[in-house]
């Protein structure tokens, strides 16, 4: 059991995505007390400033891009405070990791799930 | 002595906190999960324990990546509500059991497990929602203490599955040398099969999951014997929560009687199910 | 391969920190311990590591009581020096080998250790004491990276003397399984006895420490069985530290060459001591 | 192993201490910053009512009753950090905990530390 999984289309989140990506997932864990997402909606840019995040971190948190972030270092958990700052669905999010719409990812859920390998 | 009474493995999705906050169980896409809960919610509230050990994982709430414990416990005599993003859940803040909870640290560090004490802890809805599952009603109190134990399911390396079953068997051992007589609960939540992100957004493997809900009362070993890599390829990179069940199994005798069983596709992205088992040997 | 190459015992009092950033080395209360630190000093200075894993504890200054591990490894790149409350120690903030680091952590884990991982962490007095008694002038930077391995040892129930001793022999599996050619040091430090509060302050037992002195490297687990409430009878409650020097232990061969050591009271409250061990068979 | 030691003139820390005296420990806690130290030694009872302290853990830091607060449920790490914004030692603490003078303390730690039992 001693290597990491390496599973096709998975994204397993270790210590190395949890150092590349710290800055997104700290910002991102601010986003859990009303005070902080007000101010992050005031002004994302200004936000971003207090957080030692790369130019492509940045851009990714501006401009939600969902696939980066996590290609980024940013955990799915934490990623997903973002998706709830802008009320969207888990179900939306599955939809543009899969290249799909956010309505027939609904409903492959509903009829049973995906099959995958 | 304390005694372990009954365990129940449930998944711990949001959205099925979400729908009984939104009284929306009654709707078509909720009713036929919230159905499947009704004969365990009706035998478990005819047993209701003296303590609940919940064994869950935080999600980016309580537990920061700075400082990411394999297992944590908590020994605190309240835990607040989390706000995830949308504000805490209406429910109430749930009570612990100090006493117990550092019992069971005690006896588990003394039995070569390294476990985090958590003194401090807001409890997100991997936590509260299989305590609403559990008694849906709960008004301004929830009907008994619970003891939180953390699990790292994010991060790998996560315990193995065989670590996680082993815990199960201290806690167990640690529950039951507690001296006075309680009856505990334990609760392993997380899963069945569901991934949130990349290509495979949306997986669900009915066959894994039925495997899985058959051997944790019959064959426990072999699912402990399964490696992280098979968890995640047949379940799913969250899917890997399952593991959690296992900690609840090793806390509970060789034989078990199932009470009930449910299992649904979708709660959200996620295949949801319950399993309710009694430490019993059927037939007894 | 990684190998160990060699450990160092040593207390970590914050005053031998002090007298050394203070340039009171060679006034007459500190002359004697500072002049016993040079033969081992020399002999490390000659055998610069590729990297030391440094196990210690913190003393309340980078982990609270709200969330406290028994072990835990830090996977940073670097890791600033605490301000403990007079400011932090004018020493060179330290820079750890997440990929090192990673790999211990997965192996340990994978070995039934539940590690804590650290990603953010100031270190305090029980880290940069122990640099500074290696390494006394390191101007800008020290000699290497060092990955710092915490234990808990001042919230009972620490873990076990024997569960320390088994954590040192999986972290040695786990340094000599890194692909890399890495000549790793590792450091048990904290010890030896000294209590600081009660009635007891100030115990001192120079016998007690006599025997632990000779039998870390001769017979490690008869230190091994001891049960904690005997370190805190016979070495303080502050004394248990010492656990940690059998991790350091663990993590060599069976049989190791000394060479060097040293034994002083006072430095302020504790028995200071130094032990420096090679990993090969004496006289080979 | 598995009960907690039981030495006379010994404070073994646990759960429960950590429980008690959490108020104590985590104001002590905050000392680790200069503003928060200069913030305490302004004024400390206004600090104080940051902190959900028992009228006895109040007046315990505020006398700087160095052997109430261990009996509180303070962590003698945590406590050290309020000697340390009042410069008080390590010695002289010991000589508080063993009723001796801070120079009769450091004496007996000069002629080779206290024996006990
Ligand atoms: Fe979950
Ligand atoms: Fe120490």
């Amino acid at each position: 059991m001693t290597t990491k999984p390496d599973v096709p289309g998975t994204y397993v989140f270790d210590i190395a995505d949890s150092r590349h990506g710290h800055a997104i997932n700290e910002l991102c864990s601010t986003l859990t007390t009303p005070a902080h997402r007000a101010r992050f909606l005031a002004d994302e840019a200004d936000y971003c400033d207090h957080f030692d995040m790369t130019p492509a971190q940045r851009t990714a948190v501006l401009q939600r891009d969902w696939r980066s972030l996590l290609d980024l270092g940013g955990s799915i958990f934490h990623v997903l405070k973002l998706a709830t700052v802008d009320k969207l669905s888990m179900q939306h999010l599955g939809g543009v990791f899969t290249g799909m719409t956010t309505e027939d990812f609904i409903a492959a859920m509903r009829a049973g799930g995906r099959r995958c390998g | 002595m304390a005694e372990v009474t009954w365990g129940l493995a449930t998944s711990h999705v949001p959205s099925i906190g979400a729908a009984m906050d939104n009284r929306r169980t009654q709707e078509p896409y909720w009713k036929p999960l919230f159905d499947g809960y009704r004969q365990a919610r009706d035998w478990m509230a005819d047993h209701t324990p003296d303590v609940i050990v919940l064994v869950y994982n935080d999600h980016a709430n309580a537990i920061g990546l700075d400082l990411v414990p394999t297992f944590a416990l908590a020994t605190a005599a309240s835990f607040p509500v989390a706000d995830e993003g949308w504000g805490p859940r209406p429910v109430p803040t749930v009570y612990g059991h100090p006493e117990l909870a550092q019992h069971l640290v005690e006896c588990l560090v003394d039995d070569a497990f390294d476990i985090t004490v958590a003194h401090r802890l807001a409890v997100d809805h991997g936590f509260t929602v299989p305590l609403s599952v559990y008694h849906p009603d709960p008004g301004d109190a929830w009907p008994c203490p619970v003891i939180p134990l953390l699990v790292n399911v994010i991060q790998y390396p996560q315990p193995t599955a065989a670590r996680c079953y082993d815990l199960g068997k201290a806690l167990g051992r640690a529950i039951r040398a507690y001296p006075e007589d309680l009856k505990v609960a334990v609760f392993g939540t997380g899963g069945m099969s569901h991934q949130l992100a990349g290509e495979r957004a949306g997986l669900i493997n009915p066959v894994f999951d039925a495997m899985f809900m058959s051997k944790i009362q019959s064959d426990p070993q072999a699912l402990a014997s399964l490696s992280r890599e098979t968890y995640i390829r047949e379940a799913g990179s969250e899917g890997i929560e399952m593991i959690m069940w296992l900690v609840m199994r090793g806390a509970m005798d060789e034989d078990i009687t199932r009470i009930s069983d449910t299992y649904h596709v979708p709660a959200s992205n996620t295949a949801a199910a319950l399993a309710l088992f009694e430490n019993r040997a059927p037939g007894r």
